[in-house]
């Protein structure tokens, strides 16, 4: 092969030079998703929710456990911002502590689901036949029990605490991933450009973790960050029925729980834990949609 | 039409036997022995020896799982840990009231999230949709036994509209179905406005246009039907969200249905009541989930041409 | 027999994109007389889809816009008509069968009903009537009318566009628009939906604009021609003088393009370059980049409308006098 | 050209791919044969579903044959265990249809069309990016395209870049899968004329796929007529327009519509759609449409059989006593 073959066909190209700078698709959705202020709204919060949740300490007016029993559920004031619970406890520094752990649950419970359910998925879709057969019977089976009664189920057999919670909120949303995941692989492993990739030799492995799996992100993305909502949602909800975090480790659903009891003397004990699930979960709900449309190919025409 | 529901009916049997095998398993390697929590923390060992015998509870795991499957299909769940009563008594006692919830609830949500949907993308990006859209992005992000006991405060303890529990009137059933509904119509919202604005792309959408028929007519005749196919399948699974968010209304409302037994139940480590709602409830939704795709069938003329 | 039945000025039609805006169709003038068939040619992006949405006034908007020109039909300007006015037009007057007959078609109705409906809309007919007419229709198309209860997904693609047609024709419109009717189908099944068109046309006399990419389509079925290139007519002609004696440099080199199935031609001359970005037009004529015999005026000016003889017109410099002709 | 005197770089014998379907079996391809030799362009023309595809896919092993031979220079690869296979992608490669598809989105060019360099381990980091360069300016690819992403570009030079990475191992064998039917007229032409250059100089030998006939009969020195799973017609481009034996052939050049005013020919114009690869007719796989059908079509398949030098015609109106054997 030479490379006198350059005058063999003028060179296309040339005389429309590419005046755009040349992105990648991952560039190109990030360029979109700045674009969503919505998205960006839930971005910002998201990252001030983090923060606070790392700095809790430096944050936090009061430390989460100090009790002052001469102010028993007082209403928001300057000393409390937003007031003490049942406990005398200061209820801005619960929250800020609490996202520590909100946060935590979301983020591990979804990992947990995601890897198991992820890679289950990715290989019943890749490899089909009999492995499918068996993987996604069970995940019908999974699937066939509601989600949060089946964390239910674990955390009353298991005990609670965070790493149960985790646990059983990430067991119980395994079949929603394994299916996303599967999908997904499956729309592209039939693309040509995965053939192609075998027709020049590569291998399974390469196949896999080189053209499928990026390729394959942008539902499991969305569906992750709008996971971890729902995994929050979920924790809160075991820790309002008295099965998830044990005190005295603030956590939002169990905070309300507890609030619940004064709903008519002290509203605002059961009212502020449940405003702070809210607005985290709205942020990434935000987020979630956002990605959506930022890695939906058809929004580009 | 009836090979595909009957295949459908056979396929529910290995999934419910895959779930009461799952179910067990979780329950079987609980801490604690049932035969304890019978007879209380203070009875002789003997005697609770001689219970674990009877009861069956030295038997190896599958000889046990065995008799669990076989007297579950003659309808015996096992008797109470706290009532000694039959479990499965106990629980068909509470199910009509969770029916009742979870049946408003989707009433509540799809009345509430079809239409707006569908008005949110015939007028996409109009004051209505941007303002539905907020919405329904809060109804979503609510935790729901957050929003009941806002309910709570506000209807029946400020405005003393509604009682803030019980069970037996319509006048009970508004806070609950709507405190278990509002995210399932919120999701039914955003899910109707999003499968609209999909078909109302294609284009058979545009062929119809190209006929002269009038927009109301190109949306109701061609676009809804086509939309509302993914639409059923949500609502099939927002059934099953619905019954396992019952285990949270109820405990709020004071509802005397499954849920709440549960919730009772895990409270005095009652495993079989708790064992055999987890079973119940998830062959309704189970069959539920069924009635679903017989339907789906008869909106989508592709699924019935497959088994006809 | 020369009356004007459609009469297009001066149309421009863009499209908002996350890009720019995109000129689809610009400065784009068309007329087809009563009981002719104008084949409407170019390449992809070359606006000739748009500009058919634009008679039927189905442009979607958002994106895009008809922003200015007059489109004539029957002596009445329909960029004047009122919504409620224009659907009395469409599938009455004008009707439109589409290129892809897989999607084109509503899945979840009987392809019957698809027929009676547009029938029943502007025939003012009893249901009764109409479900005669759809069974007539589609006996007239070649499908049994025993399977006029069922739905799309039981029929071939090339059975589905039968059905376009038979739904374009239901009302006996005086335009047919066919958006690239046969390019979705395969050859000897395209042969029989050619057929079929060329047969009703002259049973019902209806005008037709039909547009496609396939020169060959056109040599067959149009009475004359249109070549688009770039949102914008190049040259029209009647058939016969444009396949003997193409003038504009692109109508030259689609030809140069064809491999041919009747001669043996061992090398190809195609048009060199691609296809310009729609946001980013080049000035003057559309084509001077790619043309073989550009000069520098071509990249300053638009060229105008001559006439080289009756009945066929070109866009370009060259027979402005402004260019001179290279030998190749 | 004296094909004739060189050797068959290919052999197909017996070529069958089956799929397994809710239908039933689906016979793709069903006891196809041929030889391409060294140098030739061999075009198999036909319409969707006739298996052609799933042919070019099976003498790569992209699909797996379900019976018979593929022997490439001598070997029989079809016999060849996974590493055999792998490095006879070397040899043998594939351009796809589908410009949109046939690049992972998330790669640039440059990585695109180092991939098989990296598969093979072959060139140091920076021959590797220098043989990139050398292989876009052979394809017709401005080099400031290297870092471009396939969605920045259009179908034309999407397809150059599918081009340049199935030449990027410098193959002897390369099968075009329908190459231009995705792209415009004018860009077609632009690649029909890339691929016949690159034949010249690098003195390739090609498998072309196409829908299109006179696309076929305009680069191919040989063309194969499949219908429903089998060929039913091979002979030279000359013939193929001048002398067309098997009904279908006739059929199939008589619907293609050709840009001339006074093109005047007779029409043939088949009745009905091609029926399902599952439920093929008995006999002869056009006797259900073929408007010469005989008694004896309709009872037993004909075989392919050679009725003048190198055209081979699979119809008993040519060759009246030619069955093909039980398979």
């Amino acid at each position: 092969m030479k490379t006198e073959a350059d005058n063999m066909v003028a060179p296309t190209g040339e005389q429309a030079p590419n005046t755009r700078k040349s992105r990648s698709q991952w560039a190109e959705v990030w360029r979109r998703l700045r674009r969503n202020r919505m998205a960006m709204l839930g971005l910002v919060i998201i990252l001030i929710i983090f923060f606070t949740a790392i700095f809790a300490e430096v944050i936090a007016p009061y430390d989460y456990r100090t009790q002052n029993l001469m102010r028993v559920a007082d209403p928001p004031s300057r000393e409390h911002l937003l007031g003490t619970d049942d406990l005398g406890r200061d209820i801005l520094s619960r929250i800020i502590f609490g996202a520590r752990v909100s946060l935590q649950v979301g983020f591990v419970a979804v990992s947990i689901s995601l890897i198991v359910g992820g890679t289950l998925g990715a290989l019943a879709g890749y490899y089909g036949g009999n492995l499918d057969n068996v993987v996604m019977r069970f995940m019908d089976v999974l699937l066939a029990i509601p989600s949060i009664l089946l964390a239910i189920a674990i955390v009353s057999a298991f005990g609670g605490g965070l790493i149960n919670v985790m646990i059983a909120v990430g067991i119980a949303t395994i079949p929603v991933y394994a299916r996303i995941v599967k999908a997904s692989v499956i729309s592209i492993k039939e693309q040509e450009f995965v053939e192609a990739a075998r027709a020049v030799g590569a291998r399974d492995s390469r196949i896999i973790i080189k053209h499928i799996l990026p390729n394959s992100l942008a539902p499991i993305i969305v569906q992750g960050t709008l996971g971890v909502a729902i995994a929050i949602l979920s924790a809160a909800g075991l820790s309002f029925i008295g099965l998830g975090i044990e005190p005295p480790t603030p956590e939002w659903g169990a905070m309300l729980s507890s609030g619940r009891h004064l709903i008519r003397r002290a509203p605002h004990v059961a009212t502020f834990p449940g405003i702070a699930i809210m607005i985290t979960i709205f942020a990434l709900n935000l987020l979630g949609d956002g990605l959506r449309d930022a890695l939906d190919p058809r929004l580009k025409q | 039409m009836h090979k595909y529901i009957l295949r459908r009916l056979l396929l529910l049997i290995p999934v419910m036997f895959g779930v009461s095998f799952v179910v067990f398993t979780i329950m079987f390697f609980t801490p604690g022995d049932p035969a304890k929590i019978l007879l209380g923390e203070r009875a002789p060992e003997a005697e609770v020896q001689a219970l674990r015998t009877q009861m069956g509870l030295d038997d190896p795991y599958l000889v046990q799982f065995g008799r669990f499957i076989f007297n579950a299909l003659r309808g015996d769940l096992g008797r109470s840990l706290t009532t000694r009563r039959p479990a499965a008594q106990e629980l068909w006692a509470r199910f009509p009231a969770t029916l009742q919830l979870a049946a408003a609830g989707v009433l509540v949500a799809v009345l509430m999230g079809i239409p707006i949907g569908i008005i949110s993308a015939t007028k996409q990006y109009s004051l209505f949709d941007g303002f539905s859209m907020v919405l329904a992005l809060i109804g979503v992000s609510m935790p729901n036994f957050w929003q009941g006991i806002m309910m709570v405060l506000l209807f029946s303890i400020v405005l003393r509209w509604f009682p803030s529990s019980g069970y037996g009137t319509f006048r009970h059933l508004i806070m609950p179905a709507l405190t278990i509904g509002t995210s399932s119509a919120a999701t039914i919202t955003r899910m109707t406005r999003s499968s609209m604005l999909e078909v109302v792309r294609q284009d058979y959408i545009r062929t119809a246009r190209a006929k002269g028929l009038s927009e109301r007519v190109v949306i109701n005749r061609h676009a809804l039907k086509n939309a509302l196919i993914p639409i059923v399948t949500v609502i099939g699974l927002q059934f099953g969200y619905l019954l396992g968010g019952a285990v949270l209304t109820e405990t709020i409302f004071s509802w005397p249905g499954v849920g709440r037994l549960m919730v009772d139940a895990i409270r005095q480590r009652d495993y079989t009541v708790v064992q055999g709602g987890v079973l119940l409830l998830a062959l309704t939704f189970s069959i539920v989930n069924l009635l679903v795709d017989i339907l789906y069938a008869y909106i989508d003329p592709r699924i019935k041409a497959q088994y006809k | 027999m020369s009356e004007t039945l459609l009469d297009i000025r001066d149309l421009r039609v863009t499209y908002q994109t996350e890009e720019g805006l995109v000129l689809a169709v610009d400065n784009l003038n068309l007329t087809l007389k009563k009981g002719e068939t104008l084949g409407l040619v170019g390449e992809t992006g070359a606006g000739k889809t748009t500009t058919a949405l634009a008679v039927m006034q189905l442009v979607p908007n958002p994106p895009g816009t008809v922003e200015s020109g007059e489109i004539w039909f029957n002596g009445e300007n329909l960029l004047k008509k009122k919504n409620e006015e224009m659907r009395t037009v469409r599938g009455n007057q004008i009707s439109m069968i589409f290129q892809d007959p897989m999607t084109s078609l509503n899945p979840v109705l009987t392809v019957g009903f698809q027929i009676e409906e547009a029938v029943m809309l502007h025939q003012k007919l009893t249901s009764k009537q109409a479900e005669r007419q759809a069974r007539d229709m589609l006996k007239l198309v070649g499908i049994p009318e025993g399977r006029a209860g069922d739905y799309p997904h039981e029929f071939s693609g090339g059975m589905r566009q039968r059905v376009g047609i038979a739904i374009a024709l239901s009302c006996n419109p005086s335009l047919l628009i066919a958006d690239e009717p046969t390019t979705a189908l395969d050859v000897t099944i395209q042969a029989q939906v050619l057929d079929l068109m060329r047969r009703l046309r002259s049973e019902f006399g209806t005008s037709m604009i039909l547009i496609t990419h396939d020169l060959g389509v056109v040599a067959e079925v149009c009475d004359t021609v249109a070549i688009m290139y770039a949102g914008t007519v190049v040259e029209t002609s009647d058939t016969r003088r444009l396949f003997t004696e193409p003038r504009h440099p692109y109508t030259q080199g689609l030809f140069g393009s064809i491999p041919s199935l009747d001669e043996e031609v061992t090398r190809l001359s195609p048009i060199t370059g691609i296809m310009p970005d729609p946001t980013e037009l080049p000035s003057g004529c559309r084509f001077h980049p790619r043309c073989p015999m550009a000069a520098e005026i071509c990249s300053q000016r638009t060229p105008t409308m001559v006439p080289v003889e009756e009945g066929h017109n070109v866009h370009c410099m060259i027979y402005e006098g402004l260019v001179e002709a290279k030998k190749e | 050209m004296d094909q004739n005197t060189t050797t068959p770089l290919l052999e197909v014998r017996n070529l069958k791919k089956f799929f397994n379907t809710k239908q039933g079996l689906l016979k793709a391809v069903n006891n196809v044969s041929f030889e391409v030799k060294q140098g030739e362009t061999l075009g198999i023309v036909g319409e969707s579903g006739c298996g052609k595809s799933t042919t070019g896919r099976a003498i790569l092993r992209l699909v797996e044959p379900t019976a018979g031979e593929v022997i490439f220079e001598g070997e029989d690869i079809t016999a060849f265990r996974p590493d055999r296979v792998r490095a006879f992608r070397r040899d043998a490669q594939i351009i796809f249809q589908d410009p949109f598809a046939s690049l992972d989105p998330r790669m640039s060019i440059s990585e695109i069309i180092r991939e098989p360099f990296e598969i093979f381990k072959l060139y140091s980091r920076n021959e590797q990016l220098e043989r990139v360069q050398e292989l876009m300016k052979l394809v017709g690819l401005s080099t400031k395209l290297t870092n471009s992403f396939p969605h920045e570009l259009d179908g034309g030079r999407r397809q150059r870049v599918g081009v340049a990475r199935a030449l990027a191992l410098d193959p002897k064998f390369i099968v075009c899968d329908e190459p231009v039917s995705a792209l415009d007229v004018s860009i077609q032409a632009q690649i029909l004329n890339l691929i016949q250059d690159l034949q010249d100089r690098l003195k390739l030998t090609y498998v072309f796929i196409s829908h299109d006939l006179s696309v076929v009969r305009h680069i191919s020195d040989r063309v194969a007529v499949m219908y429903l799973g089998k060929i039913v017609e091979i002979t030279s481009y000359h013939n193929i327009f001048t002398n067309p034996q098997h009904p279908y052939t006739q059929a199939l050049l008589s619907a293609i519509p050709i840009p001339k005013v006074d093109a005047k020919r007779e029409r043939i114009i088949l009745e009905g759609d091609v029926p399902s690869p599952v439920n093929p007719p008995r006999g002869c796989i056009f006797s259900g449409r073929c408007p010469f059908v005989m008694d004896k079509c309709r009872e037993a398949p004909p075989a392919l059989t050679e009725t003048a030098d190198g055209h081979f015609v699979a119809c008993y109106l040519v060759n009246d006593t030619a069955e093909e054997p039980e398979s």
